[in-house]
Protein backbone atom coordinates (compact mmCIF):
# COMPACT_ATOMS: atom_id res chain seq x y z
CA UNK A 1 0.00 0.00 0.00
CA UNK A 2 1.23 3.99 -0.46
CA UNK A 3 1.64 6.43 2.17
CA UNK A 4 2.67 9.93 1.93
CA UNK A 5 5.90 10.81 4.01
CA UNK A 6 6.42 14.49 5.37
CA UNK A 7 9.86 15.32 6.95
CA UNK A 8 10.39 18.77 9.01
CA UNK A 9 13.28 21.14 9.69
CA UNK A 10 16.79 19.42 9.56
CA UNK A 11 15.03 16.12 8.58
CA UNK A 12 13.61 17.95 5.83
CA UNK A 13 16.71 19.82 4.52
CA UNK A 14 18.90 16.59 5.24
CA UNK A 15 16.76 14.65 2.92
CA UNK A 16 16.38 17.15 0.48
CA UNK A 17 12.91 16.67 0.28
CA UNK A 18 9.45 17.53 2.14
CA UNK A 19 6.88 14.79 1.14
CA UNK A 20 6.54 12.02 -1.58
CA UNK A 21 4.68 8.33 -1.73
CA UNK A 22 6.07 5.39 -0.17
CA UNK A 23 5.32 2.00 -0.75
CA UNK A 24 4.92 0.07 2.20
CA UNK A 25 3.84 -4.09 2.87
CA UNK A 26 -0.04 -4.55 3.83
CA UNK A 27 0.49 -4.55 7.93
CA UNK A 28 3.54 -2.09 8.26
CA UNK A 29 3.30 -0.25 10.81
CA UNK A 30 5.37 3.72 11.24
CA UNK A 31 8.69 1.76 12.37
CA UNK A 32 8.24 0.17 8.90
CA UNK A 33 7.83 3.69 7.09
CA UNK A 34 11.30 5.46 9.02
CA UNK A 35 12.98 2.65 8.08
CA UNK A 36 12.10 3.18 4.42
CA UNK A 37 12.86 6.67 4.71
CA UNK A 38 16.61 6.07 6.67
CA UNK A 39 16.85 3.52 3.24
CA UNK A 40 16.57 6.06 0.92
CA UNK A 41 18.40 8.67 3.15
CA UNK A 42 21.34 7.03 5.78
CA UNK A 43 22.01 10.55 7.05
CA UNK A 44 18.89 10.46 8.70
CA UNK A 45 19.09 7.29 10.87
CA UNK A 46 20.96 8.95 13.96
CA UNK A 47 17.61 10.67 14.03
CA UNK A 48 16.32 7.09 14.96
CA UNK A 49 16.39 7.89 19.00
CA UNK A 50 15.18 11.31 18.70
CA UNK A 51 12.16 12.28 16.34
CA UNK A 52 8.51 12.13 17.00
CA UNK A 53 6.15 10.99 14.37
CA UNK A 54 2.54 11.60 13.12
CA UNK A 55 -0.24 9.92 11.39
CA UNK A 56 -2.78 12.37 9.61
CA UNK A 57 -1.74 14.85 11.72
CA UNK A 58 -1.74 13.45 14.99
CA UNK A 59 0.83 12.52 17.06
CA UNK A 60 1.50 8.69 17.05
CA UNK A 61 3.19 5.90 18.14
CA UNK A 62 6.29 4.16 16.31
CA UNK A 63 4.17 1.25 16.57
CA UNK A 64 1.03 2.12 15.06
CA UNK A 65 -0.35 0.22 12.47
CA UNK A 66 -0.08 2.19 8.58
CA UNK A 67 -3.86 2.54 6.19
CA UNK A 68 -4.00 3.20 2.30
CA UNK A 69 -3.25 6.98 2.09
CA UNK A 70 -2.14 7.34 5.48
CA UNK A 71 -0.04 11.07 5.98
CA UNK A 72 3.14 9.86 8.10
CA UNK A 73 5.50 12.48 9.77
CA UNK A 74 8.48 12.55 11.09
CA UNK A 75 9.51 15.37 13.66
CA UNK A 76 13.07 16.48 15.12
CA UNK A 77 13.60 17.44 17.85
CA UNK A 78 11.20 20.72 18.72
CA UNK A 79 12.54 23.96 19.21
CA UNK A 80 9.49 26.63 18.96
CA UNK A 81 8.88 29.03 21.59
CA UNK B 1 -6.64 32.69 19.56
CA UNK B 2 -4.90 29.09 19.21
CA UNK B 3 -2.65 30.05 16.33
CA UNK B 4 0.37 29.75 14.02
CA UNK B 5 0.71 33.07 11.98
CA UNK B 6 3.06 34.25 9.65
CA UNK B 7 2.35 37.95 11.01
CA UNK B 8 3.80 40.06 13.56
CA UNK B 9 2.74 39.57 17.20
CA UNK B 10 0.28 41.30 19.62
CA UNK B 11 0.03 41.34 22.91
CA UNK B 12 -3.01 43.59 23.38
CA UNK B 13 -5.09 42.51 20.65
CA UNK B 14 -4.73 38.95 22.04
CA UNK B 15 -5.31 40.78 25.95
CA UNK B 16 -8.67 41.68 24.29
CA UNK B 17 -9.77 38.82 23.02
CA UNK B 18 -9.38 36.72 25.60
CA UNK B 19 -10.84 39.64 28.54
CA UNK B 20 -14.02 39.66 26.16
CA UNK B 21 -14.04 35.95 26.35
CA UNK B 22 -13.61 35.43 29.93
CA UNK B 23 -16.59 38.56 30.41
CA UNK B 24 -18.98 36.92 28.24
CA UNK B 25 -18.78 33.81 30.96
CA UNK B 26 -18.91 35.25 33.91
CA UNK B 27 -17.53 38.28 36.09
CA UNK B 28 -14.46 38.60 33.84
CA UNK B 29 -10.78 38.23 34.75
CA UNK B 30 -8.76 40.44 37.21
CA UNK B 31 -5.88 39.16 36.34
CA UNK B 32 -4.10 39.19 32.65
CA UNK B 33 -0.30 37.39 32.33
CA UNK B 34 1.04 37.57 29.64
CA UNK B 35 4.65 36.02 27.75
CA UNK B 36 6.73 37.21 24.77
CA UNK B 37 9.59 35.35 23.27
CA UNK B 38 12.02 37.56 21.54
CA UNK B 39 14.61 36.80 19.08
CA UNK B 40 18.08 38.22 20.63
CA UNK B 41 21.06 39.32 19.05
CA UNK B 42 23.24 37.31 20.19
CA UNK B 43 23.24 33.50 20.45
CA UNK B 44 25.85 31.48 22.61
CA UNK B 45 28.39 34.77 21.64
CA UNK B 46 27.44 34.41 17.84
CA UNK B 47 26.27 37.30 16.10
CA UNK B 48 22.91 36.47 14.91
CA UNK B 49 21.30 37.92 11.67
CA UNK B 50 17.62 36.51 11.97
CA UNK B 51 15.56 33.63 12.67
CA UNK B 52 13.33 31.32 10.70
CA UNK B 53 10.74 29.08 12.65
CA UNK B 54 9.25 26.55 10.91
CA UNK B 55 6.17 25.14 12.24
CA UNK B 56 4.12 21.48 10.82
CA UNK B 57 1.28 23.97 11.46
CA UNK B 58 -2.12 21.34 11.83
CA UNK B 59 -0.44 19.49 14.48
CA UNK B 60 1.29 22.75 16.30
CA UNK B 61 -2.31 24.12 16.82
CA UNK B 62 -3.03 20.92 17.80
CA UNK B 63 -0.58 21.02 20.64
CA UNK B 64 -1.81 24.69 21.82
CA UNK B 65 -6.05 22.45 22.09
CA UNK B 66 -4.11 20.49 24.00
CA UNK B 67 -2.24 23.00 26.29
CA UNK B 68 -5.55 24.82 26.57
CA UNK B 69 -7.39 21.75 28.09
CA UNK B 70 -4.87 20.70 30.19
CA UNK B 71 -4.55 24.53 32.05
CA UNK B 72 -8.48 24.06 31.59
CA UNK B 73 -8.35 20.71 33.85
CA UNK B 74 -6.47 22.81 36.54
CA UNK B 75 -7.71 26.20 36.21
CA UNK B 76 -11.57 25.47 35.16
CA UNK B 77 -11.86 29.40 34.67
CA UNK B 78 -8.96 30.40 32.83
CA UNK B 79 -8.75 31.26 29.56
CA UNK B 80 -5.74 30.88 27.31
CA UNK B 81 -4.73 32.44 24.34
CA UNK B 82 -1.34 30.93 22.44
CA UNK B 83 0.12 32.09 18.66
CA UNK B 84 3.04 31.13 17.49
CA UNK B 85 5.12 33.02 14.50
CA UNK B 86 6.60 31.21 11.87
CA UNK B 87 8.61 32.32 9.26
CA UNK B 88 11.71 35.21 9.35
CA UNK B 89 11.96 36.89 12.09
CA UNK B 90 14.51 39.92 13.00
CA UNK B 91 16.05 40.67 15.78
CA UNK B 92 13.79 42.00 18.22
CA UNK B 93 10.65 40.70 16.91
CA UNK B 94 8.84 38.05 18.93
CA UNK B 95 7.90 34.72 18.00
CA UNK B 96 5.63 33.64 20.38
CA UNK B 97 2.79 35.08 22.36
CA UNK B 98 0.65 33.58 24.97
CA UNK B 99 -2.51 35.84 27.41
CA UNK B 100 -3.81 34.19 30.30
CA UNK B 101 -6.42 35.19 31.78
CA UNK B 102 -7.96 34.13 35.51
CA UNK B 103 -10.00 35.66 38.50
CA UNK B 104 -6.26 36.65 40.50
CA UNK B 105 -2.81 37.20 39.68
CA UNK B 106 -1.23 34.17 40.81
CA UNK B 107 -3.18 31.57 38.32
CA UNK B 108 -2.68 33.93 35.42
CA UNK B 109 1.17 33.69 36.45
CA UNK B 110 1.15 29.76 36.62
CA UNK B 111 -0.71 30.06 33.78
CA UNK B 112 0.90 31.50 31.36
CA UNK B 113 3.89 30.15 32.98
CA UNK B 114 2.68 26.42 32.59
CA UNK B 115 1.70 27.08 28.64
CA UNK B 116 5.03 28.28 27.88
CA UNK B 117 6.68 25.19 29.02
CA UNK B 118 4.74 23.04 27.11
CA UNK B 119 4.88 24.60 24.16
CA UNK B 120 8.87 24.19 24.87
CA UNK B 121 8.25 20.33 25.22
CA UNK B 122 5.70 19.15 22.45
CA UNK B 123 4.80 22.05 19.78
CA UNK B 124 6.18 20.85 16.19
CA UNK B 125 8.41 23.82 15.67
CA UNK B 126 11.45 24.53 14.93
CA UNK B 127 14.33 27.33 15.31
CA UNK B 128 16.77 27.83 12.41
CA UNK B 129 19.61 30.48 13.40
CA UNK B 130 21.15 32.25 10.72
CA UNK B 131 24.48 33.69 11.37
CA UNK B 132 27.09 35.99 9.71
CA UNK B 133 29.13 32.46 9.01
CA UNK B 134 26.42 29.82 8.88
CA UNK B 135 23.37 28.49 10.09
CA UNK B 136 22.10 26.12 13.43
CA UNK B 137 18.70 23.87 13.29
CA UNK B 138 18.13 24.45 17.13
CA UNK B 139 16.87 20.99 18.73
CA UNK B 140 15.28 20.71 22.25
CA UNK B 141 13.01 18.27 23.39
CA UNK B 142 11.54 14.93 21.78
CA UNK B 143 7.93 15.74 21.17
CA UNK B 144 5.68 13.34 23.31
CA UNK B 145 2.58 14.81 24.25
CA UNK B 146 1.59 11.80 26.24
CA UNK B 147 4.64 11.77 28.26
CA UNK B 148 3.48 12.49 31.80
CA UNK B 149 6.69 12.98 33.33
CA UNK B 150 6.61 16.24 31.14
CA UNK B 151 3.56 17.04 32.09
CA UNK B 152 4.33 16.84 35.47
CA UNK B 153 7.45 18.75 35.36
CA UNK B 154 6.11 21.78 33.83
CA UNK B 155 3.71 21.73 35.91
CA UNK B 156 6.00 21.78 38.97
CA UNK B 157 7.62 24.78 37.40
CA UNK B 158 4.40 26.72 36.63
CA UNK B 159 3.29 26.34 40.35
CA UNK B 160 6.07 26.79 42.44
CA UNK C 1 8.14 53.92 31.38
CA UNK C 2 7.39 54.30 35.00
CA UNK C 3 4.41 56.18 34.97
CA UNK C 4 0.67 57.47 36.61
CA UNK C 5 -1.54 57.79 33.42
CA UNK C 6 -5.28 58.77 33.15
CA UNK C 7 -4.97 57.03 29.36
CA UNK C 8 -5.73 53.27 28.48
CA UNK C 9 -2.56 51.40 29.00
CA UNK C 10 -1.19 49.19 26.01
CA UNK C 11 1.37 46.40 26.93
CA UNK C 12 2.19 46.28 22.93
CA UNK C 13 3.84 50.14 23.63
CA UNK C 14 5.61 49.37 27.21
CA UNK C 15 6.37 46.44 25.12
CA UNK C 16 7.98 48.01 22.23
CA UNK C 17 10.13 50.40 24.46
CA UNK C 18 11.25 48.32 26.88
CA UNK C 19 13.04 45.48 24.08
CA UNK C 20 14.26 48.41 22.47
CA UNK C 21 15.88 49.93 25.93
CA UNK C 22 17.60 46.38 26.26
CA UNK C 23 18.50 46.16 23.03
CA UNK C 24 20.35 49.31 22.74
CA UNK C 25 22.56 48.47 25.83
CA UNK C 26 23.23 44.65 24.91
CA UNK C 27 22.01 41.66 22.89
CA UNK C 28 18.34 42.29 23.84
CA UNK C 29 15.86 40.39 25.79
CA UNK C 30 14.82 36.81 25.03
CA UNK C 31 11.86 36.97 27.50
CA UNK C 32 8.98 39.56 28.47
CA UNK C 33 6.59 38.46 30.72
CA UNK C 34 3.64 41.22 31.51
CA UNK C 35 1.15 41.70 33.99
CA UNK C 36 -2.37 43.64 33.66
CA UNK C 37 -4.79 44.32 36.40
CA UNK C 38 -8.28 44.32 35.03
CA UNK C 39 -11.46 45.61 36.33
CA UNK C 40 -14.19 42.54 36.91
CA UNK C 41 -17.70 42.56 36.44
CA UNK C 42 -18.63 41.91 40.28
CA UNK C 43 -16.71 42.46 43.83
CA UNK C 44 -17.55 39.89 46.30
CA UNK C 45 -21.02 39.19 44.90
CA UNK C 46 -21.82 42.81 44.32
CA UNK C 47 -22.38 43.96 40.44
CA UNK C 48 -19.60 46.69 39.97
CA UNK C 49 -20.83 49.42 37.79
CA UNK C 50 -17.23 51.39 37.45
CA UNK C 51 -14.14 51.92 39.22
CA UNK C 52 -12.56 54.68 40.08
CA UNK C 53 -8.00 55.25 41.42
CA UNK C 54 -6.60 57.84 42.72
CA UNK C 55 -3.04 58.21 43.33
CA UNK C 56 -0.54 60.67 45.01
CA UNK C 57 1.50 60.94 41.53
CA UNK C 58 4.65 62.02 42.91
CA UNK C 59 5.01 59.43 45.54
CA UNK C 60 3.67 56.63 43.21
CA UNK C 61 6.33 57.26 40.52
CA UNK C 62 8.85 57.42 43.42
CA UNK C 63 7.54 53.58 44.17
CA UNK C 64 7.88 52.62 40.98
CA UNK C 65 11.89 53.99 40.63
CA UNK C 66 11.88 51.81 43.80
CA UNK C 67 10.93 49.32 42.81
CA UNK C 68 12.90 49.10 39.43
CA UNK C 69 16.24 49.96 41.65
CA UNK C 70 14.98 47.11 43.72
CA UNK C 71 14.58 44.33 40.49
CA UNK C 72 17.81 46.01 39.01
CA UNK C 73 19.66 44.67 42.63
CA UNK C 74 18.36 41.49 41.71
CA UNK C 75 18.53 40.97 38.26
CA UNK C 76 20.98 43.48 36.64
CA UNK C 77 20.23 43.17 32.84
CA UNK C 78 16.52 43.11 33.48
CA UNK C 79 14.60 46.06 32.21
CA UNK C 80 10.77 47.10 33.81
CA UNK C 81 7.83 49.54 32.59
CA UNK C 82 5.22 50.05 34.99
CA UNK C 83 2.22 52.28 34.43
CA UNK C 84 -0.88 52.31 36.90
CA UNK C 85 -3.92 54.15 35.38
CA UNK C 86 -5.88 56.40 37.32
CA UNK C 87 -8.99 58.22 37.03
CA UNK C 88 -12.90 55.88 36.27
CA UNK C 89 -12.30 52.51 34.46
CA UNK C 90 -15.18 50.72 33.24
CA UNK C 91 -15.34 46.72 33.64
CA UNK C 92 -12.73 45.14 31.55
CA UNK C 93 -10.71 48.32 31.26
CA UNK C 94 -6.98 48.02 32.72
CA UNK C 95 -5.75 49.36 35.93
CA UNK C 96 -2.20 48.36 35.88
CA UNK C 97 0.61 47.39 33.22
CA UNK C 98 3.80 45.70 33.88
CA UNK C 99 6.23 44.59 31.14
CA UNK C 100 9.65 42.96 32.37
CA UNK C 101 12.09 42.04 29.73
CA UNK C 102 15.09 39.76 30.50
CA UNK C 103 17.31 37.29 28.82
CA UNK C 104 15.55 34.33 29.95
CA UNK C 105 12.07 33.26 30.84
CA UNK C 106 11.92 32.12 34.43
CA UNK C 107 13.97 36.22 35.62
CA UNK C 108 11.14 37.78 33.58
CA UNK C 109 8.18 35.94 35.11
CA UNK C 110 9.75 36.54 38.59
CA UNK C 111 10.95 40.40 37.90
CA UNK C 112 7.24 41.04 36.76
CA UNK C 113 5.52 38.95 39.89
CA UNK C 114 7.68 40.31 42.09
CA UNK C 115 6.66 44.11 41.11
CA UNK C 116 3.01 43.60 41.10
CA UNK C 117 3.63 42.62 44.49
CA UNK C 118 5.51 45.52 45.40
CA UNK C 119 3.14 47.72 43.80
CA UNK C 120 0.48 46.28 45.97
CA UNK C 121 2.37 46.85 48.73
CA UNK C 122 4.00 50.32 48.78
CA UNK C 123 2.29 52.53 46.08
CA UNK C 124 -0.23 54.82 46.98
CA UNK C 125 -2.77 54.02 44.71
CA UNK C 126 -6.60 53.77 45.73
CA UNK C 127 -8.82 51.99 44.58
CA UNK C 128 -12.96 53.10 44.75
CA UNK C 129 -15.18 50.73 43.92
CA UNK C 130 -19.02 51.80 42.80
CA UNK C 131 -21.56 49.54 43.25
CA UNK C 132 -25.53 50.14 42.14
CA UNK C 133 -26.40 50.23 45.97
CA UNK C 134 -23.13 52.28 47.20
CA UNK C 135 -19.47 52.66 46.66
CA UNK C 136 -16.41 51.30 48.92
CA UNK C 137 -12.67 52.31 49.12
CA UNK C 138 -10.34 49.36 49.21
CA UNK C 139 -7.39 49.56 51.68
CA UNK C 140 -5.08 46.73 51.79
CA UNK C 141 -1.45 47.65 52.82
CA UNK C 142 -0.48 49.69 55.38
CA UNK C 143 2.48 51.40 52.64
CA UNK C 144 6.15 51.20 54.17
CA UNK C 145 8.63 51.59 51.32
CA UNK C 146 11.71 50.29 53.99
CA UNK C 147 9.83 47.73 55.37
CA UNK C 148 12.29 44.91 54.72
CA UNK C 149 9.83 42.06 55.48
CA UNK C 150 7.45 42.99 53.12
CA UNK C 151 10.30 43.12 50.22
CA UNK C 152 11.61 39.71 51.61
CA UNK C 153 8.18 38.45 50.88
CA UNK C 154 7.23 39.96 47.83
CA UNK C 155 10.83 38.18 46.37
CA UNK C 156 9.57 35.09 48.10
CA UNK C 157 6.65 35.12 46.39
CA UNK C 158 8.30 36.35 42.94
CA UNK C 159 11.06 33.51 43.24
CA UNK C 160 9.22 30.45 44.34
CA UNK D 1 5.36 77.64 61.38
CA UNK D 2 2.82 76.99 58.58
CA UNK D 3 3.28 73.68 57.03
CA UNK D 4 0.60 72.29 54.28
CA UNK D 5 -1.93 69.05 55.02
CA UNK D 6 -3.07 66.76 52.44
CA UNK D 7 -5.09 63.93 52.34
CA UNK D 8 -6.09 61.12 50.44
CA UNK D 9 -8.71 59.06 49.19
CA UNK D 10 -11.12 57.98 52.19
CA UNK D 11 -9.06 60.66 54.81
CA UNK D 12 -9.83 63.20 51.99
CA UNK D 13 -13.97 62.02 51.81
CA UNK D 14 -14.06 61.62 55.52
CA UNK D 15 -12.13 65.39 56.48
CA UNK D 16 -14.30 67.04 53.34
CA UNK D 17 -10.86 68.64 52.31
CA UNK D 18 -8.02 67.50 50.38
CA UNK D 19 -5.05 70.47 51.57
CA UNK D 20 -4.83 73.22 53.43
CA UNK D 21 -2.31 74.94 55.49
CA UNK D 22 -2.08 74.36 59.30
CA UNK D 23 0.46 76.26 61.78
CA UNK D 24 2.36 73.91 63.89
CA UNK D 25 4.49 74.59 66.94
CA UNK D 26 8.64 75.08 66.21
CA UNK D 27 10.37 71.83 66.48
CA UNK D 28 6.86 70.16 65.79
CA UNK D 29 7.31 66.41 63.91
CA UNK D 30 5.16 64.56 61.64
CA UNK D 31 2.85 63.36 64.67
CA UNK D 32 1.89 66.66 65.77
CA UNK D 33 0.50 67.66 62.29
CA UNK D 34 -1.56 63.99 62.29
CA UNK D 35 -2.93 65.46 65.82
CA UNK D 36 -3.73 68.61 64.52
CA UNK D 37 -5.57 66.64 61.59
CA UNK D 38 -7.22 64.68 64.21
CA UNK D 39 -8.53 67.31 66.47
CA UNK D 40 -10.12 69.10 63.34
CA UNK D 41 -11.79 66.08 62.07
CA UNK D 42 -12.53 63.15 64.57
CA UNK D 43 -13.52 60.75 62.35
CA UNK D 44 -9.99 60.26 61.19
CA UNK D 45 -8.50 59.19 64.64
CA UNK D 46 -9.37 55.30 63.89
CA UNK D 47 -6.64 55.74 61.19
CA UNK D 48 -4.27 56.78 63.39
CA UNK D 49 -2.48 53.04 63.22
CA UNK D 50 -2.81 52.50 59.75
CA UNK D 51 -1.32 55.60 58.13
CA UNK D 52 1.30 56.04 56.07
CA UNK D 53 2.52 59.75 55.66
CA UNK D 54 4.86 61.45 53.08
CA UNK D 55 6.97 64.81 53.54
CA UNK D 56 7.53 66.71 50.05
CA UNK D 57 6.80 64.10 48.23
CA UNK D 58 8.80 61.72 50.32
CA UNK D 59 7.96 58.47 52.56
CA UNK D 60 8.56 59.98 56.11
CA UNK D 61 8.35 58.49 59.42
CA UNK D 62 6.16 60.01 61.97
CA UNK D 63 9.16 61.10 63.97
CA UNK D 64 10.48 63.03 61.24
CA UNK D 65 11.01 67.04 62.25
CA UNK D 66 8.73 69.16 60.18
CA UNK D 67 9.90 72.83 58.51
CA UNK D 68 8.28 75.85 57.32
CA UNK D 69 6.61 75.22 54.18
CA UNK D 70 6.78 71.60 54.24
CA UNK D 71 3.87 69.44 52.33
CA UNK D 72 2.76 66.59 54.86
CA UNK D 73 0.30 64.14 53.59
CA UNK D 74 -1.37 61.56 55.45
CA UNK D 75 -2.11 57.97 53.38
CA UNK D 76 -4.74 55.54 54.23
CA UNK D 77 -3.91 51.67 53.04
CA UNK D 78 -3.27 51.37 49.74
CA UNK D 79 -5.03 49.50 46.97
CA UNK D 80 -3.39 49.86 43.65
CA UNK D 81 -2.61 46.88 41.52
Amino acid sequence: MRVTIRLFARLRELAGRERWDMDVATGAIVADAWTGVTDAHPALAPFSRAISCAVNDQFSRMSQPLHEGDDVAFLPPVSGG
Amino acid sequence: MLAVTRTPLSIDALTMAVEAAVRSRGEGCGALASFLGVVRATHQGRAVRYLEYEAYDALAVKTFEQIRDEVCAQWPEAELALVHRVGRLEIGEASIAIVAATAHRADAFAVCRYAIERVKQITPVWKHEFFADGDTWVEGAVADPEDADARKKAMAIACA
